[in-house]
């Protein structure tokens, strides 16, 4: 059974005032929930920035070569058709194909990626921790280990940011 | 903070031997290449439109954005309004076309009308075609000057009055331009080929313009920082003009692949000479303009820091100002000059040329009013702004 | 491509012949003898086709011949000796209904006639034939036709039928009976017939033309004492004049004349001179619309302007003048002209005065034309038929004194002006008997009906100009249980020899002494039946003497006739319909009328400015003498003060196609050009029209020029277009083969649309009917646009082919998404029906829109059940037996268009390898080239430098349709040029 | 996040988080008006009647419809380009100006981007039906088989077939990552066990974590930033069905950015007439104020214009080309037998825009509804002007026609309209309108507390 100390804020300038505190003081944050994205709170956590973007990228490069190979083995090598008097290799025909499925494999494959990283998907079994987050509460999750000196330590500094409130959580 | 920009003789040096090195170019190559007059004339039209399309992006850049109600952009308005005041110089120039028309348009000798020019010459003739450049010169220095009275008025006083006016100017400047950027482009560059026509030239050479005006702001930024002015320009607004300079190149690709592609894909003879004169005729420099205005602003661009840092930056913008200049060189060339033309010494020189007096104006318009403008309701939003 | 002839005589030759048969002779037959020795199981290319061969019918594809046995149509197990499937026999035959004439070859697949096309060696039909000869293979399989022998409405066996017409004549051997025919010009059929009036003295043979030529035949007697019509030959002759004669449409024997015709006027490197045509007509007929010049004149001044013609030209060789009316300008100058052209010119009348007629032969006998342009040593036997001989018939009928009549192949009820008057006679006879292939207006009244064979199951023969003969024989066994007329008259006079022996010994007796190469008669016969056609020496008769005729009294008996200024009617032929016999067949009722482009319906025609007097405008209708309603059609060219109707519509029994089509207008043919009054009533009538706008709006789509700017300049007319050298960005593809194009020789074209129907029958393009046609769905490949131009009243008017160019930049191909349509190594724009998914972009995207969609699913190729378009009963099985095998059937939602008759150039390129040869040039013909009566469109090979079309390609005269916008078409025009006197 | 104070505020009565998310949840939660129902059944009607009319058109095939050997396109593919125009301005919104950072976005990209989907569903159905054998549409896949074939990759249709697709798919992607957080929020606040359950499944298990929302924020970013070019090349392929013609007034160089600038054109005119009225039925009006009125007629005068200037360029270098059948096309645009479409389309698309220079109008709801309506009939009218009057009279007067629409063609467009109304009422009843999380990131920098409302 692991217990959490789970402090709970209603405004966000107050919520990233406690974390710059319990960064300085070198308490280990399990997990910060907010209802919407607050700006600058994964600089203050020291989050690294996410390769989602390079994962575009690749999937990008990978869909125009697929695409642009595609279309030429297509109609150069497998079946060349006479189509118009056109040059069987007509590059500027090929481009707009090419650039779709770009796009296209770019998008999905961000987005498996951000649904396989952030383990979210169709039946992903999270654990909900409280109704109102997604309403209008903000939460610091830090580790509350045995000796109560830590924990005491750890309900001072957050009253003295004026936690709305502070509730201690067990999980399995 | 109102610290003026001042022209060092330092400067004001460099700018005068880049002129002098571009007259000694021009020498040489009547020395050497003795160039007809069609090739003088060439690059006289050549770089009077390509400084005139740096001027016109200046007064473009202060009211596309009044419009839009942004307020990023407050806090470098100085540089645009500055470009701006080279136009009644570049019109100046325009006019001396007059005694180099039948060296450039075919259709103003009257001989060489065949039915198709014939059709069109009471659009293509010349008194109307100068009519046309008085209107546009008179329209868009009378409104760039406006422009900039009142922004210099808005410095004294912080009556919102003044806001509201300059929005006003803003938004009959861009009705003006919209229409008279297509018709410019149709005088001056399309009708070098009388019989060739494209309903997408008018927004093509648009954007073109608004391209290398992008990079020429990049440019100037940089050099005013590497001088140690504009410290309250941070790597915010580098990002955004980044942005700017990356997604209208590829703007830019989008419209001259669609030209290219549409007329490549019916192949109708009077439409297709144009590119088949082109890529025939000059098949490196065909796809050097492709490359320097696409494929590098596009990879050098496309990661997130790479927009922010002013050298890589001012490295990009020059690549593509090149490249802007070899497009309309394109555009010119194979009509006047047909097969014959290539980039001699005389180009060259006559941009060396152009650039230094067109430095030398702007950075000396620049000079004359503070750096930073002052009770724009935007101006402190321009300060504390993050992407 | 080599003409695969086969007699059908073959079969019943004795034993030996049949070995020597079996010999491999060159390598074609060894390939096909593998089908020949029966076991292989015949493997024709259509699946479905073999099924229709075994229908339950008992059709036996054993050429008919009377002594076979009957068998019933088995697949195959003993394959009779001739067919072998997938390969086509072509048996030489002759067409003749009533008064058309066309020497043919019948192209049979599996024993059945799908294609009719012209016999080459004729020098009458020279390889082509008319739209109505086209199409009439289709009426072989008409549903409609009578299927058994009838007495009063009931079914009866032959024998019986026989008994019961054998005990009538009998009983009627005291009063007289009628035998009314058409033109009878088959030596066998008038020799049954003397046997048969021999047999039954008090039958009286007459015959009746709907379009009559009395007026001639009379003149001919009267003036030279010959009997027959003049062999007018139109490429002897420089200057051509015609009062109101369509001889390139209806008039006598048109596909003759078009050949003749067109000769004269085909320019080319060699020949740059060209016959000049003035026509004298009220309605703008297919020769109005040829000539260089027309005159639009009421049918009322025709014999005025003969007569003062005729004065002039006296007057200009010297001879006294005669008081006629002073002649227009136009007339003195022709007069002059014709002078200049003596015995190189021609002048002819459809004018059905008698008068006229004496005149136009003293005008032709002044200009020395006798045995230069007209010939009168082997006249043309077509047209026999006095007027008054059926006028006299009608008065008898009416009175009684005929108490019976025999109408064989004649619809006088219907077709007769005094139709009522006939219908009111035969329903109070005692005698009446019809022998005719379809039921029609008179039939129906008839108490006996003995059916007819169709002439594709009849034996005949035929002598259409003296001294030239063409045999008939059949292609198929009769279909139905019918008999043939001449073999019922030899039946009923009591020869019981069959009429195929008959027409034998008549010939032997006849024709086979007249000739020396045959020794024997049988392969003297055989080989005419092979070649179709026999021509014997013409005996020159004496100098040519014109009666003294008091040309006094005729001047004076025309120009009397005072001149009336009331709308003057005008009944004519339509080249499509014709006189209304054919109306059942569906090909030619969609069939676009070479002048208005209106199918299915006829119309009053009224000029322009006569239109605008009357507030009238295209679809009006409007009331004729206050009963007769029909609609209006304005037509550029009509003659002021007249208007003009189609005969041959408002049929009532006749089968579902032809029935109520149109408007009945033949008891107004009246020949006296009777007054009308016109009144505009209520009511908007919509026209199936192929073709809605007229004028070219100034484009350089079909190229003309004068002859004597041609004479000057060869490229007149062909030089205007701004030309961008070398500006295509990727180069032009090149076709290391074959490259097949088409060549239009515009001025060899005179529109008459033959080709359409050829092009109909050879590649199975369905019917839609007159509804889908008003909503522009029509199906067919080949479209031949008419543009007017110059002032409305006075039209230019010029007529273009237009089928698929097959362009090697094909707009069509670039566009569609599945790439159904692309491009062979051979340059022929290819259309995979099948992979067709019916976007239709192809369509739009084609500048000259010859792209066709099946809108509906016309042809039963559709799974999807019970959403049948098919008006015209074209999907019954026995309307499918006249599809060509070769072409497939396109399904609803597919795009269709013109092949270049594909399977035609792989059956060519087959017989060229089989053979261990390059295709030569002419090896293939396209249907429509096959067709065409002048020879204006050529199929070739553009890399075969040494062919016609070559030739034809480089010509100063050529050009591509739209060539501005770079399809690079393969299919070329040749500009038309018109010889107006400057 | 500094904003000068005489920006209008975005957010009106300075609401707190949990009140943003009861005013949004609300329309989801409470039973739906008689409105709601009344709308429903007349739009399902109108579907069912279009669906019948496919069916027929199915098995009887197009002769049904008023096409002909010349015009071989007619109703619809105007409905399919009209449909496809409507749709780009869902992702125009929500990714374009995303870049653009224009705040104002935020309260109207959700139901934008569904209009989206569903404006492409609409559009998506008429390339099926109006194909001769849309049984055999499979044949436009480049799927191997049998006989070796591929499809005609130079084809402009083809190039239609991965667009749309492709823009359907990331439309879909781009609109359900933004909706995952709310569907969150909808889950923790809806009482009954299976909506629940639905909305838990839905909602992907999402829990608001901070790693979780910086890669959503980096995702939606990026998809946003490659939304835009899509939005451009989409509508331009659709512009090249006809610019890559040679069929005189089809064939256009302009047409790509020409059809855009109409395309979100005619989109921001439906996303006005949608929301004037949703944001009064599901009384949204703090969130989606006047001043996104006024913007979004900003775009709609902008984009006008681009239209208006696109008419006069392709008119006058129709002249200045020289070339007679292009003279001829556009002469007989306004003066032939289509004059009619021809000014309709003038008036709806490039005048009565013009009058939104005025502010007073641009604020003025009656009007901006009654306009968006006009501009969407005239956008109608410059695709049936350009397929139907090019095509009914191009280069062989020989093959000249006219077209008049069936009532099965009528039909099928009343049916796209009642599926695409359909859709977004059920919408409306399961998913929150406005992207609740996106509002409450704004909230605090452009809610009203915060600036001094100036006079402006």
């Amino acid at each position: 059974m692991r217990s959490y100390i789970s402090a709970y804020f209603t405004d966000e300038e107050d919520l990233l005032r406690a974390i710059k505190i319990l960064m300085e003081k070198k308490i280990l944050i399990l997990d910060v929930l907010t209802p919407f994205p607050v700006h600058g709170i994964d600089k203050v956590l020291g989050l690294k920035e996410s390769k989602l973007p390079t994962v575009g990228f690749i999937a990008g490069a990978i869909g125009t070569l697929f695409a642009f190979g595609f279309q030429t083995w297509a109609f150069v090598v497998d079946y060349p058709l006479f189509i118009g008097g056109k040059p069987h290799f007509s590059i500027p025909a090929f481009i707009p194909i090419t650039f779709e499925v770009t796009v296209l494999f770019a998008a999905f494959a961000m987005v498996f990626a951000f649904l396989f990283r952030s383990k979210l998907g169709l039946g992903a079994k999270n654990k909900i921790h409280d109704e109102r987050i997604t309403d209008d509460r903000f939460v610091i999750i830090i580790e509350a280990n045995e000796n109560d000196e830590y924990f005491n330590n750890v309900k001072a500094i957050l009253e003295q940011e004026e936690a709305h409130e502070i509730q201690l959580k067990e999980h399995k | 903070m109102d610290t003026n920009y001042i022209l060092s003789k330092k400067t004001k040096q460099v700018f005068l031997s880049i002129s002098v090195i571009g007259i000694l170019l021009i020498a040489l190559s009547f020395l050497f290449e003795n160039p007809e007059s069609k090739q003088v004339w060439m690059n006289v039209l050549l770089n009077n439109l390509y400084f005139l399309f740096l001027s016109l992006f200046g007064v473009l850049f202060i009211a596309l954005h009044k419009i839009a109600h942004s307020g990023w952009h407050v806090s470098l308005k100085r540089i645009p309004e500055a470009l701006s005041t080279f136009l009644p110089y570049s019109a100046a120039l325009m006019f001396l076309l007059i005694f180099g028309m039948h060296d450039l348009y075919h259709w103003s000798h009257h001989d060489l009308h065949d039915p198709i020019i014939e059709g069109k010459s009471a659009y293509l003739n010349l008194p109307f075609f100068f009519i046309r450049m008085a209107v546009y010169f008179t329209g868009w220095i009378g409104l760039s000057y406006l422009l900039r009275k009142n922004s210099a008025s808005q410095d004294l006083s912080n009556d919102y009055k003044f806001h509201k006016q300059g929005r006003i100017l803003a938004a009959l400047f861009m009705a003006f331009f919209a229409v008279t950027s297509s018709t410019m482009s149709w005088d001056w560059i399309m009708s070098v080929d009388p019989h060739w026509f494209s309903t997408l030239f008018g927004w093509f050479v648009f954007i073109g313009l608004f391209v290398s005006g992008v990079a020429a702001f990049i440019l100037i930024i940089a050099l005013l920082k590497a001088q140690g002015y504009l410290n309250f320009v941070n790597k915010e607004h580098l990002h955004d003009l980044g942005k700017y300079l990356f997604g209208f190149s590829i703007f830019w690709m989008y419209l001259w692949f669609f030209q290219y592609m549409l007329i490549w894909y019916s192949h109708i003879p009077e439409e297709t000479i144009y590119f088949a004169q082109r890529l025939h005729g000059f098949p490196i420099l065909f796809f050097t303009i492709l490359i320097l205005n696409f494929l590098f602003p596009f990879l050098a661009l496309m990661t997130r820091n790479s927009k922010r840092n002013i050298k890589w930056l001012a490295m990009v913008a020059a690549v593509v100002l090149i490249g802007q200049w070899l497009n309309i060189y394109l555009m010119l060339s194979p009509g006047i000059m047909g097969e014959t033309a290539k980039i001699g010494l005389i180009e060259i020189g006559s941009a060396c040329l152009y650039l230094g007096g067109f430095l030398f104006v702007v950075l000396n318009a620049l000079s004359k009013k503070p750096l930073l403008c002052k009770n724009d309701p935007f101006l402190e939003e321009s300060f504390h702004y993050e992407t | 491509m080599k003409k695969y002839w086969k007699s059908q005589h073959e079969k019943n030759e004795s034993s030996e012949a049949k070995i020597t048969k079996h010999t491999p002779k060159g390598n074609l037959e060894q390939v096909l003898d593998i089908f020949e020795d029966g076991t292989a199981e015949a493997k024709s290319n259509r699946r479905d086709f073999l099924k229709l061969c075994g229908y339950s019918l008992a059709i036996t594809t054993v050429l008919s011949s009377c002594e076979n046995t009957v068998q019933k149509a088995i697949p195959y197990l003993n394959k009779p000796e001739e067919i072998t499937p997938g390969i086509a026999n072509y048996y030489a035959s002759t067409y003749m209904n009533a008064s058309d004439y066309a020497s043919i070859l019948i192209k049979t697949r599996e024993g059945r006639p799908i294609k009719i096309e012209g016999n080459n060696l004729s020098p009458i039909s020279n390889g082509a034939c008319s739209a109505r000869v086209q199409a009439s293979v289709l009426s072989l399989y008409d549903n409609s036709r009578y299927q058994s022998p009838q007495i009063e409405k009931e079914k009866v066996s032959w024998d019986k039928f026989d008994d019961s017409i054998l005990k009538a004549l009998d009983s009627q051997k005291e009063n007289k009976i009628a035998l009314l025919t058409p033109t009878i010009f088959s030596p066998s059929t008038r020799k049954a017939i003397k046997y048969f009036t021999d047999a039954y003295p008090n039958i009286k043979w007459i015959q009746y033309d709907t379009q009559s030529a009395s007026a001639i035949l009379q003149a001919q007697k009267l003036c030279f004492g010959k009997d027959g019509l003049p062999d007018y030959r139109f490429n002897k002759a420089n200057l051509i004049v015609s009062f109101d004669a369509d001889f390139l449409g209806t008039w006598l024997n048109p596909s003759e004349y078009i050949k003749t015709y067109t000769d004269t006027r085909k320019l080319s490197g060699s020949l740059n001179k060209m016959s000049r045509h003035i026509q004298f007509e009220s309605r703008m007929s297919l020769t109005g619309s040829n000539a260089d010049e027309r005159h639009a004149i009421k049918p009322s001044e025709l014999n005025l302007l003969i007569a003062q013609l005729y004065n002039e030209i006296v007057i200009l060789k010297g001879q006294q003048k005669h008081d006629v009316p002073e002649a227009t300008k136009i007339i003195k100058e022709l007069a002059k002209d014709l002078l200049e052209q003596k015995s190189h010119s021609v002048v002819v009348s459809g004018s059905q005065e008698l008068n006229a007629q004496i005149l136009i032969n003293a005008i032709n006998y002044e200009l020395e034309n006798f045995n230069s342009s007209i010939n009168l040593e082997n006249p043309l036997l077509n047209h026999q038929a006095i007027d008054e001989d059926m006028d006299q018939l009608i008065d008898n009928l009416a009175s009684g004194q005929v108490k019976g009549l025999i109408c064989y192949h004649t619809n006088p009820v219907y077709s007769h002006p005094k139709g009522e008057k006939i219908k009111k006679a035969i329903e109070s006879l005692s005698f009446s008997l019809s022998i005719h292939e379809t039921p029609n207006e008179t039939s129906s009244l008839m108490k006996y009906i003995a059916p007819d064979n169709h002439y594709l199951e009849s034996w005949n023969d035929a002598e259409i100009k003296k001294d030239s003969y063409s045999l008939m024989q059949p292609a198929i066994h009769p279909l139905f249980d019918t008999r043939q007329f001449q073999a019922s008259l030899l039946k009923w006079s009591g020869q019981d020899v069959d009429y195929h022996k008959f027409i034998m010994k008549h010939w032997e007796e006849t024709l086979f002494p007249s000739q020396t190469l045959y020794t024997n008669f049988k392969s003297y016969w055989e080989h005419t039946l092979q070649e179709g056609i026999f021509q014997t020496k013409t005996v020159s008769g004496n100098k040519l003497k014109f009666a003294e005729l008091d040309i006094i009294k005729i001047l004076e008996a025309i120009t009397q006739k005072k001149k009336t200024n009331r709308i003057e009617l005008q009944i004519y032929e339509k080249v499509t319909i014709g006189d209304g016999s054919m109306a059942n067949n569906p090909w030619l009722q969609e069939m676009p009328d070479p002048i208005s482009k209106i199918c299915w319906d006829n119309y009053l025609n009224i000029s322009p400015k006569q239109a605008k007097e009357l507030g009238l405008e295209t679809g009006n209708m409007i009331k004729l003498n206050g009963d007769l309603e029909l609609p209006v059609y304005i037509l550029p060219g009509q003659a002021y003060n007249t208007v003009s109707i189609a005969m041959g519509y408002g049929r009532t029994i006749c089968g579902k196609v032809g029935k109520d089509v149109g408007f009945k207008a033949s008891h107004l043919n009246t020949n006296q050009h009777s007054s009308v009054t016109l009144e505009k009533i209520e009511g908007h009538f919509d026209f199936a029209m192929t073709q809605t706008h007229h004028s070219m709006e100034g484009r350089a789509i079909v190229r003309e020029a004068n002859l004597d700017e041609y004479q000057k300049n060869p490229k007149a007319g062909n030089d205007h277009k701004h030309e961008y050298k070398n500006a295509g960005i990727y180069k032009e593809p090149e076709f290391p083969n074959h490259h097949w194009g088409l060549a239009i020789d515009l001025n060899a074209c005179v529109g008459c649309g033959a080709c359409t129907i050829a092009c109909q029958a050879e590649n199975n393009v369905p019917i839609v009917g007159k509804k889908e046609v008003i909503r522009a769905h029509e199906m067919s490949w080949i479209r031949i646009d008419r543009y007017f131009s110059g002032d409305e009243n006075e039209p230019g008017v010029v007529f273009q082919p237009v089928m698929c160019q097959h362009c090697d930049n094909a707009p069509c191909e670039n566009v569609c998404p599945v790439a159904a349509t692309n491009h062979s190594s051979e340059g022929l724009n290819q259309m995979i029906y099948n992979r067709c998914i019916g976007t239709r972009y192809c369509g739009n995207n084609c500048p000259y829109k010859v792209r066709r969609f099946n809108w509906f699913d016309y042809t039963q190729a559709d799974s999807i059940p019970n959403n049948l378009h098919d008006p015209t009963g074209m999907t019954l099985d026995l309307s499918r037996m006249v599809l060509n095998p070769d072409v497939t059937i396109r399904a609803k939602g597919v795009i269709e268009k013109c092949s270049m008759c594909v399977q035609r150039i792989q059956e060519g390129k087959l017989n060229a390898k089989l053979e261990g040869r390059k295709v030569k040039d002419g090896d293939i013909k396209t249907a429509c080239q096959q067709t065409c009566p002048s020879g204006a469109i050529l199929f070739g090979d553009l890399n075969d430098k040494g062919s016609d079309l070559f030739k034809l390609a480089s010509s100063d005269r050529n050009y591509h349709l739209l060539e501005e916008i770079h399809t690079l078409p393969s299919v070329s025009y040749l500009t038309k040029i018109r010889n107006k006197k400057s | 996040m500094y904003v000068s104070p005489i920006r209008e505020p975005l957010i009106k009565g300075n609401k707190t988080y949990s009140q943003i998310t009861q005013d949004i949840a609300a329309p989801i939660e409470g039973k739906p008006g008689k409105a709601w129902y009344m709308g429903l059944t007349i739009s399902l009607s109108a579907m069912f009647f279009g669906l019948a009319m496919m069916g027929y058109t199915v098995w009887e095939g197009i002769g049904s419809w008023g096409l002909n050997r010349t015009i071989g396109w007619g109703w619809g593919i105007t409905n399919f380009v009209w449909w496809v125009g409507i749709g780009h301005a869902g992702t125009f919104i929500s990714a374009i100006l995303l870049l653009f950072r224009q705040k104002w976005r935020t309260s109207i990209n959700r139901s934008a981007e569904a209009m989206t989907i569903f404006a492409i569903l609409c559009a998506g159905l008429f390339p099926l039906i109006h194909m001769g054998r849309p049984l055999l549409a499979f044949f436009v896949f480049p799927y191997p088989n049998t006989r070796g074939l591929w499809v005609n990759f130079n084809s402009p249709l083809l190039w239609d077939v991965f667009a749309i697709s492709t823009y359907l798919l990331v439309s879909l992607l781009f609109w359900y990552m933004g909706l995952i957080p709310d569907i969150g929020t909808m889950r923790d606040r809806v009482s009954s066990k299976i909506k629940k359950y639905v909305y838990g499944l839905l909602s992907f298990g999402w829990t608001g974590s901070v790693k979780h929302w910086q890669r959503h924020e980096k995702l939606s970013l990026i998809l946003a930033g490659i939304a835009a070019p899509l939005v451009l090349s989409v509508h331009s392929i659709v512009s090249a069905d006809f610019a890559t013609s040679i069929i005189p007034g089809w064939h256009t160089t302009i047409f790509p950015p020409y059809f855009v600038a109409g395309a979100i054109f005619s989109g921001f005119a439906m996303v006005l007439t949608l929301l004037v009225v949703t944001r009064k039925v599901l009384n949204l009006e703090n969130y989606i104020t006047l001043a996104h009125i006024e913007s979004m007629n900003k775009i709609i005068i902008a984009t006008g214009s681009i239209v208006g200037i696109a008419y006069m360029t392709e008119l006058f270098i129709s002249w200045y080309s020289g070339v007679e059948y292009e003279q001829y096309a556009f002469l007989n645009r306004a003066t032939g037998p289509y004059w009619w479409a021809y000014a309709i389309m003038m008036t709806c698309n490039v005048i009565s825009p013009q009058l939104l220079w005025f502010r007073k109008l641009r604020r003025n709801l009656v009007f901006t509804f009654i306009l968006s309506i006009f501009i969407n009939i005239g956008m109608w009218f410059e695709r049936f002007v350009i397929i139907v009057t090019s095509l009914h009279r191009d280069y062989l007067p020989s093959s000249w026609s006219m077209y008049s629409p069936t009532i099965v063609e009528v039909g099928i467009f009343i049916g796209t309209l009642g599926l695409f109304f359909s859709c977004f009422l059920l919408f409306i009843r399961v998913f929150p309108v406005i992207a609740i999380a996106e509002i409450k990131t704004v909230v605090k920098s452009s809610g009203e507390k915060e600036t001094k409302n100036e006079t402006l």
